[in-house]
């Protein structure tokens, strides 16, 4: 068998998918299988923003801030009146000087992104507060909530359908362009790649910018389906959107991470968390299986690369 | 290289002077005694936990599940003061029990990245949300507080000698053991060795794995102590009172010069990283900053901070003459 | 007891996709020099790490140890057994102290609590240093020496280690030759003393100058031992490589053309001054000199990594600037750096990513995307054109023997299509014959109109390929030699004395500085 | 409103709790084939919301009904959003929420409505044209004035700084409250003076304490802290503890009495003033039931294992009863 390791990563969604299909009772009635979809975008957002600087060898722990601040962004339009288009125009301009920022400082100055971010999480959170004052923004208009809340062609969550467009554009981004190779290259060996006659920063800077783009869109999605925005708007899916990229099989220390890996992970979470809800799991316990199958996937990982080197060797050992 | 670690240590020591002196300059209460000891006594608990992250990231790994390990000793603590009677022995054998309870978390840490090969990051994910998720659904979230603990331990948490509170000398043991073991162990050279370069460490007969194991038990073990701490600080057991901490650990670190793709790290480097963070938070009341504004200045101080210290530290690299060019 | 220090028998590797040892032997006795020789990619290394304890053999290999049989599973049984290896890609810790990096590994089986004692950590490595009569500060970090220095801390971890097995890959590629002289001295010093040295090298003057005797290997299979007097560097070549080969003058393009690459007044503080020289069609420049003499600052300089304080350049008459890398690959500056593993290429990543990654604007379809049909095809053009092996276009370049990366290197910039081409130290730990390949093929590329700089520090090599000889020296053109004129004496002259006020017998010292050896 | 949301941390640490959005803790109880009322908390795992946990199930043991006690592990607004989702899913007969962020409930509730689930709100209120009925323990209003009065009975003077810590700058009922105790000083008390903006506490103990250490420090007048969330009165009550202030400094917060003992025993908490936050869950029980079956409560209407409840004009702002204040003397009579 030459399963790669995404494509294992597919058969555990759907094993998963399947399993709750059977045991959590209304998993699969319509009903659920739509809030699931309306749920997943979101996040799925998130993690592939998180997935494509941690390819890098980076890490973009402002992520979630740079969404919550993209989100005060559109509210403030909308709660002035403005009109949706402006307000999301505003939402990924607030996040693209968010990316700029870190991007900047990471590959102009040269601050590892850790480091960066780690600082400009603190600073943008701070800057929310200062226009927020810590209270929420909410009351958009109905045309707005139907981004998030709404059904495309009647059928589809517009949302879902926003998440497969951009998860196609990364991933033909990351595979099929120069910039795209160039980020897999920085990410194992920059010196190389810089000697490369790569222009490194400009990589970094994309990277980051495209990383604060992807926030944005997921916090249009979530202030349409919040109706409002809050400092810690999706604060929640920080360590878990790096969890849901090194599940999908990301190499935390950069160089390799595809799309379609970091998606699977994405559904796993969705499935579990919403299967165990409907079985009526303790919350804090959805955490603990949450962990548990984070280790024993990579677990898995290591045992079947054992696995496969032998049998390798074994085949080559044939052939010689 | 000695020198040009000095280097990145002294650049941050520099900003925190920077800071002090504003702060002196802005209240009078900043540059007493009592404000010092203040500082150091509530940031105790991530003292010890920067100083174990300090190996960890010295071997170029990470441990995001340290808080939630620390809690979980903690709690394990308040459940043991039910069993444990009112005598100066309980609180010796509460220093053995916690660092083992630790340890053995900790191990489990180190098991699987050591052994199973999966990266830290990863793994102390996993730990972090199944340790966090057990503790919470065990304890429900409810907090034990003081009138539950023995009066010997209340004595030991309160206990000051030569005028410096008990935890300050937890503290200063630590640091002071962890720099040895660093700078004059075996065990301690090969973290440092696996952090520069763990291929070499394999080729001269390190065992890079047990080393791994070792950082991470040896966190665990800490984690204990800090929950020994925590608890004699706050005087409660709270399971939701660390949520957070291990970015504020991490963050310590590595503003005191560690590197996180390793090799390269010291106590007091992190010891400093420490007090900067620690006396931004305790600034912020005294200079009086507008609440709103106060994490604009925390993140904009560190963002500043890291950039001014890779800048100086990319200046002093430039300024190395490699040839002696003739004139 | 055995005349033999080491014995192994039967020695298989396979790894995935490729059988890189097929029933080898090696058999070395004791105190003597014992050669190890074969092409790039033969297996040498292999070898070594599987004596090592690095890589598991296939089953049925034996090894044994002063006559008795032994097992190695693990580097640190190969240490216990007196055996000390110096690998080709050095394994040192570049934050350690020089002195720690000495020491690091003698207490390895120790009990992990074990205090460490640092006095003894630097007398030891003192007197190491002292016995290898080099002058190196035992308290800087690794990280701030030269190659040069690196390899040379190596050797004193050694030699402190009170080895009676030590194994050297190929240890004087980066050495001047003053510097592998001392090694020589060292090597005759310890096989006197009863230690047994497996020597790797593609240099085989200098192995026949240390070597007691030699084993060949050519694709990973054993061809034969034979002691030194037996022998003849022809007919060890032709053992090698299964064919003749020789070490020859290229042809020269006498009629040079017009100008077209100027570099004018090049300066940075602290690396290099007054730099100005030009560079004409169908002419191949050398720059030698000292090691540490700033060729290889200077032509990062030139390439826009490492950006010059003033100066200028103009290619074809026009002036150009370069401010960074992908500036010079735009203007059509290539440079093939001298730190293969680290500068040259992206090592995980496969040989078609590697080769397309310069020109990856070049790679694209109508639609701007990536077109894997023509990087593969790009691939395959120079993996076959310069003999790369195995030739596996999807292979990560870190699987690839050390010479086989260099012709990926070459191979990935070749692809860029150059006007000018910088390649520093071309061929360094490659085989003789992928050396006169390489050779060929950087005449080859001056005739159709390409302006190569090559910068080496190997004598003979410059003396063959280049048209015309810079010579560096502290920064600075010393002189500058066209080939008819050049001699290895002149050269030497200019490398140690222009306007210098040195006296006269530490000049003489330095003389061996450049390396004379093929 | 509830007294211990955890959320708008704000150090450096931020919020990083991994995996922490997660939903649903459920406990079931009543009977096999009754109705089905899901009441979800800001979250799980903190003493407050145990206790009305405590009180809520007891309700349908009572009442025969099969309680659903779910909420996301923090007080984060979209967990909670998809909390309800998956209880719409289940199709329970009533939703109770108390929603971290009224606005962010509003289109799930929506959908929620549609579907024929009744819905209400508790603890903390939602958009009101949406619920059906909204169960409150106190007057926000009056809670925050009391508070403020508390605390200058405790100070023993008119004059004087005093200082506010809050659990969150963004909780919003707890902004509620302090805005009420701000007017309450602005009109009843003008010689009190607030020294700082309110002050984050993250919701810990342990941050309370520091800060309140720092204030001391800055502010060397201080007469008195008011502490709203419930870990915050017991931070600064350990910090004026610990420097022996107990006579100089008046603390007054909103805590659960029996995490307030040890500090209200020797005077660095003045007073403790809450609700039972259990009355509060088993009334929200009832009050769902009685929905579900048609009904709607009426002012002064006794409900049995409550008391008297108020009902406002509106018809459906249910108000449990004033607030009640935990001293030295009463601590002990408390289980929560
Ligand atoms: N880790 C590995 N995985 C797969 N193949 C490998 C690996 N290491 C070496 N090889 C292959 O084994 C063969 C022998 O390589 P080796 O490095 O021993 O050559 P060498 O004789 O040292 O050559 P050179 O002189 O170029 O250093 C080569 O074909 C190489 O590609
Ligand atoms: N990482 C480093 N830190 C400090 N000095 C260095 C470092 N690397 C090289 N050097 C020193 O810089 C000087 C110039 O080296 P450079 O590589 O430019 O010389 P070169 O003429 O190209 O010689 P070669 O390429 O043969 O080594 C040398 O003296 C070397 O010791
Ligand atoms: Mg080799
Ligand atoms: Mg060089």
């Amino acid at each position: 068998m030459k399963l790669s390791k995404e494509s294992v990563l597919g058969l555990i969604a759907l094993a998963t998918f399947l399993l709750l299909a059977v045991i959590a009772p209304g998993f699969l009635s319509s009903n659920n299988i739509n809030s699931m979809m309306f749920q997943l975008p979101e996040f799925g957002l998130i993690a592939l923003a998180m997935m494509v600087v941690i390819v890098t060898g980076g890490i973009d722990l402002s992520i979630t801030y740079i969404a919550a601040l993209s989100g005060v962004g559109a509210a403030l339009m909308l709660t002035n009146g403005y009109g949706i288009l402006p307000a999301i125009i505003v939402a990924i301009l607030f996040a693209l000087a968010c990316g700029a920022f870190n991007g900047f400082v990471v590959s102009k100055i040269g601050v590892s992104p850790i480091l960066v971010t780690l600082g400009t999480m603190v600073l943008f959170e701070g800057i929310i507060l200062a226009i927020t004052k810590g209270s929420s923004i909410s009351g958009f208009s109905e045309g707005y909530s139907l981004i998030g809340n709404g059904y495309y062609l009647g059928l589809v969550p517009l949302s879902i359908v926003i998440f497969a467009v951009f998860a196609i554009i990364t991933a033909i981004l990351l595979s099929k362009t120069s910039w795209g190779r160039s980020v897999y290259m920085y990410g194992s060996n920059e010196t190389a790649t810089l000697f490369s006659g790569v222009k490194n920063s400009r990589v970094l800077m994309k990277v980051y910018l495209y990383a604060s783009l992807l926030a944005a869109i997921s916090a249009i999605i979530m202030t349409s389906r919040y109706n409002s925005v809050k400092v810690d708007l999706g604060s929640s899916y920080l360590l878990q959107s790096v969890a849901a990229a090194v599940l999908g099989g990301t190499n935390i220390h950069g160089g390799y991470g595809k799309v379609i890996g970091t998606v699977y992970a994405v559904m796993i979470f969705q499935f579990i968390r919403n299967g165990l809800n409907l079985l009526g799991f303790h919350s804090s316990l959805v955490d603990v299986v949450i962990g548990a199958i984070l280790i024993l996937v990579l677990a898995m990982n290591f045992f079947s690369d054992k696995f496969k080197k032998i049998a390798e060797t074994k085949n080559a050992g044939k052939a010689a | 290289m000695k020198a040009l670690l000095k280097q990145k240590e002294i650049s941050i020591l520099a900003i925190i002077l920077l800071i002090g002196a504003v702060l002196s300059f802005v209240s009078p209460v900043f540059l007493t005694i009592g404000n010092f000891l203040d500082i150091i006594e509530g940031n105790v608990v991530i003292g010890i936990l920067a100083i174990g992250m300090t190996l960890i990231i010295i071997t170029s790994d990470i441990d995001v599940s340290v808080a939630a390990l620390t809690t979980a000793v903690a709690v394990s603590i308040g459940y043991l003061f039910t069993f444990l009677p009112d005598s100066w022995i309980s609180v010796l054998l509460l220093f053995l029990i916690a660092p083992v309870i630790g340890l053995v978390m900790g191990l489990i840490n180190g098991l699987l990245v050591s052994i199973i090969e999966i990266p830290a990051i990863v793994v102390t994910l996993g730990t972090l949300n199944i340790i966090a998720g057990l503790v919470l659904y065990i304890t429900n979230g409810n907090y034990v507080n003081s009138t539950n603990f023995p009066q010997s331990f209340m004595a030991f948490a309160n206990y000051e000698l030569l005028g410096l509170p008990i935890l300050i000398y937890l503290l200063a043991v630590v640091a002071i053991g962890t720099w040895f073991i660093l700078k004059h162990t075996l065990i301690g050279r090969s973290v440092l060795a696996i952090g520069g370069n763990t291929q070499s460490s394999v080729r001269v007969g390190i065992d890079y794995k047990k080393v791994k194991l070792f950082v991470f038990a040896y966190m665990g073990f800490l984690a204990g102590i800090a929950a020994i701490a925590q608890t004699a600080y706050t005087k409660a057991v709270d399971p939701n009172g660390m949520l957070g901490l291990e970015l504020t650990v991490i963050a310590a670190v590595v503003l005191g010069g560690a590197n996180i793709h390793g090799g390269r790290g010291s106590i007091h480097g992190t010891l400093l990283g420490v007090l900067l963070l620690a006396i931004m938070q305790n600034g912020m009341i005294l200079a009086r900053i507008d609440t709103y504004w106060q994490n604009v200045v925390t993140g904009a101080i560190i963002v500043i901070a890291v950039s001014y210290d890779h800048l100086s530290y990319k200046r002093s690299q430039d300024k190395l003459a490699k040839i002696e060019v003739e004139a | 007891m055995s005349e033999y220090i080491l014995q192994m028998k039967d020695v298989s590797k396979t790894f995935p996709g490729v059988k890189a040892l097929d029933n080898v032997q090696l058999e070395v006795k004791k105190g003597e020099v014992h050669a190890l020789i074969g092409e790039n990619g033969a297996g040498k290394s292999t070898l070594i790490k599987i004596l090592a304890g690095i890589h598991k053999p296939d089953p049925g290999a034996k090894f044994y140890f002063e006559g008795e049989e032994a097992k190695i599973n693990k580097p640190i049984d190969a240490t216990l057994k007196g055996v000390s290896i110096i690998y080709q890609d050095l394994s040192l810790f570049p934050n350690l102290s020089v002195a720690e990096n000495i020491y690091i590994g003698q207490d390895s089986n120790k009990k992990p609590w074990k205090k460490i004692n640092w006095k003894s950590i630097k007398k030891t490595a003192d007197k190491a240093l002292e016995e290898l009569e080099v002058d190196i500060d035992p308290n800087t970090t690794v990280e701030r020496l030269s190659i040069a220095q690196q390899q040379l801390v190596e050797i004193a971890r050694a030699l402190a280690f009170e080895a009676k097995l030590i194994v050297m890959d190929e240890p004087t590629s980066a050495l001047s030759s003053s510097e592998v002289e001392k090694l020589y001295k060292v090597v005759d010093k310890l096989s006197s003393r009863g230690i047994s040295i497996i020597f790797i090298s593609h240099k085989l003057k200098e192995l026949f100058r240390v070597s007691d005797r030699f084993t060949v290997l050519r694709d990973g299979k054993y061809v034969g031992s034979y002691q030194a007097e037996e022998i003849d560097e022809a007919k060890l070549i032709n053992l090698m490589v299964g064919r003749e080969v020789s070490y020859e003058k290229n042809e020269k393009q006498v009629e040079t053309g017009e100008v077209i690459f100027q570099v004018k007044d090049f300066y940075k503080q602290g690396n290099f001054k007054d730099i100005s020289f030009s560079l004409k069609k169908g002419e191949v420049l050398g720059i030698t000199g000292l090691v540490g003499s700033g060729r290889t600052e200077l032509a990062q300089a030139i390439f826009g990594v490492n950006k010059p304080d003033s100066g200028s350049l103009k290619i074809y008459g026009k002036e150009i600037r370069i401010r960074s890398s992908a500036d010079a690959v735009k203007k059509g500056v290539a440079y093939i750096p001298e730190a293969r593993q680290t500068q040259g290429l992206v090592l995980e990543q496969s040989i078609i990513n590697n080769i397309s990654l310069p020109i990856l604007n070049r790679m694209r379809n109508k639609l701007k995307l990536l077109d894997r049909k023509s990087e593969v095809q790009l691939a395959e053009q120079y993996i076959k054109s310069l003999d790369v092996r195995p030739a596996l276009p999807n292979l990560p370049a870190s699987k690839l023997s050390g010479g086989n990366q260099q012709k990926v290197v070459i191979g990935k910039w070749l692809s860029a299509q150059p006007k000018i081409l910088i390649i520093d130290e071309p061929t360094n730990g490659i085989d003789i014959g992928a050396k006169t390949e390489i050779h060929k093929l950087l005449r080859r590329l001056a005739n159709d109109g390409i302006g190569v700089i090559m910068i080496s520090s190997e004598l003979p090599e410059i003396l063959a390929v280049s048209d015309r000889v810079l010579v560096m020296r502290h920064g600075r053109i010393s002189g500058e030699l066209g080939i008819q004129e050049a001699t290895q004496e002149k050269i030497m002259n200019y490398a140690l004395n222009s306007g210098s006020k040195k006296n006269p017998s530490e000049a003489l010292d330095d003389t061996s500085r450049i390396s004379q050896g093929v | 409103g509830c007294v211990a949301e955890n959320s708008g941390s704000s150090d450096s640490g931020g919020d990083a709790e991994a995996g922490g959005e997660s939903e649903g803790e459920s406990v079931q109880a009543g009977g096999e084939d009754g109705l089905d009322i899901a009441v979800v908390p800001k979250l799980v795992g903190i003493p407050y919301f145990n206790a009305s946990e405590s009180g809520a199930i007891e309700a349908g043991e009572d009442l025969e009904v099969n309680v659903n006690y779910t909420g996301p592990t923090q007080a984060d607004a979209s967990a909670q959003v998809k909390v309800i989702e998956d209880l719409i899913s289940k199709n329970v007969d009533v939703i109770a929420v108390a929603p971290n962020d009224p606005a962010s409930v509003e289109p799930v509730l929506k959908k929620a409505k549609e579907q024929g689930i009744h819905v209400m709100d508790w603890d903390t209120p939602a958009d009101k044209e949406l619920v059906d009925l909204s169960v409150k323990q106190v007057d926000d209003e009056e809670f925050g004035r009391h508070m403020a009065k508390k605390l200058v009975e405790a100070m023993g003077t008119e004059e004087g700084e005093i200082a506010i810590l809050t659990g969150g700058l963004s909780a919003a009922n707890l902004n509620l409250w302090i805005e009420a105790a701000q007017k309450e000083f602005d009109e009843n008390y003008p010689g009190i003076e607030i020294v700082s903006e309110k002050i984050p506490t993250e919701e810990k103990q342990q941050v309370a304490y520091q800060k309140t250490l720092d204030l001391l420090k800055s502010y060397p007048d201080l007469k008195g802290v008011l502490a709203v969330s419930t870990p915050a009165p017991l931070g600064a009550a350990q910090a004026v503890q610990e420097e022996g202030l107990q006579d100089e400094v008046s603390v007054v917060g909103s805590a659960l009495p029996t995490d307030s003992a040890p500090f209200l025993e020797d005077g660095s908490l003045d007073t403790a003033v809450l609700w039972d936050p259990g009355k509060l869950g088993y009334l929200t029980v009832a009050l769902g039931k009685m929905l579900a079956e048609g009904e709607m409560p009426e002012d002064g209407q006794e409900i049995e294992g409550v008391g008297e409840i108020t009902v406002k004009e509106d018809g459906k702002t249910v108000i449990m009863g004033p607030p009640a204040d935990f001293t030295k003397e009463n601590a002990a009579d408390f289980d929560f």
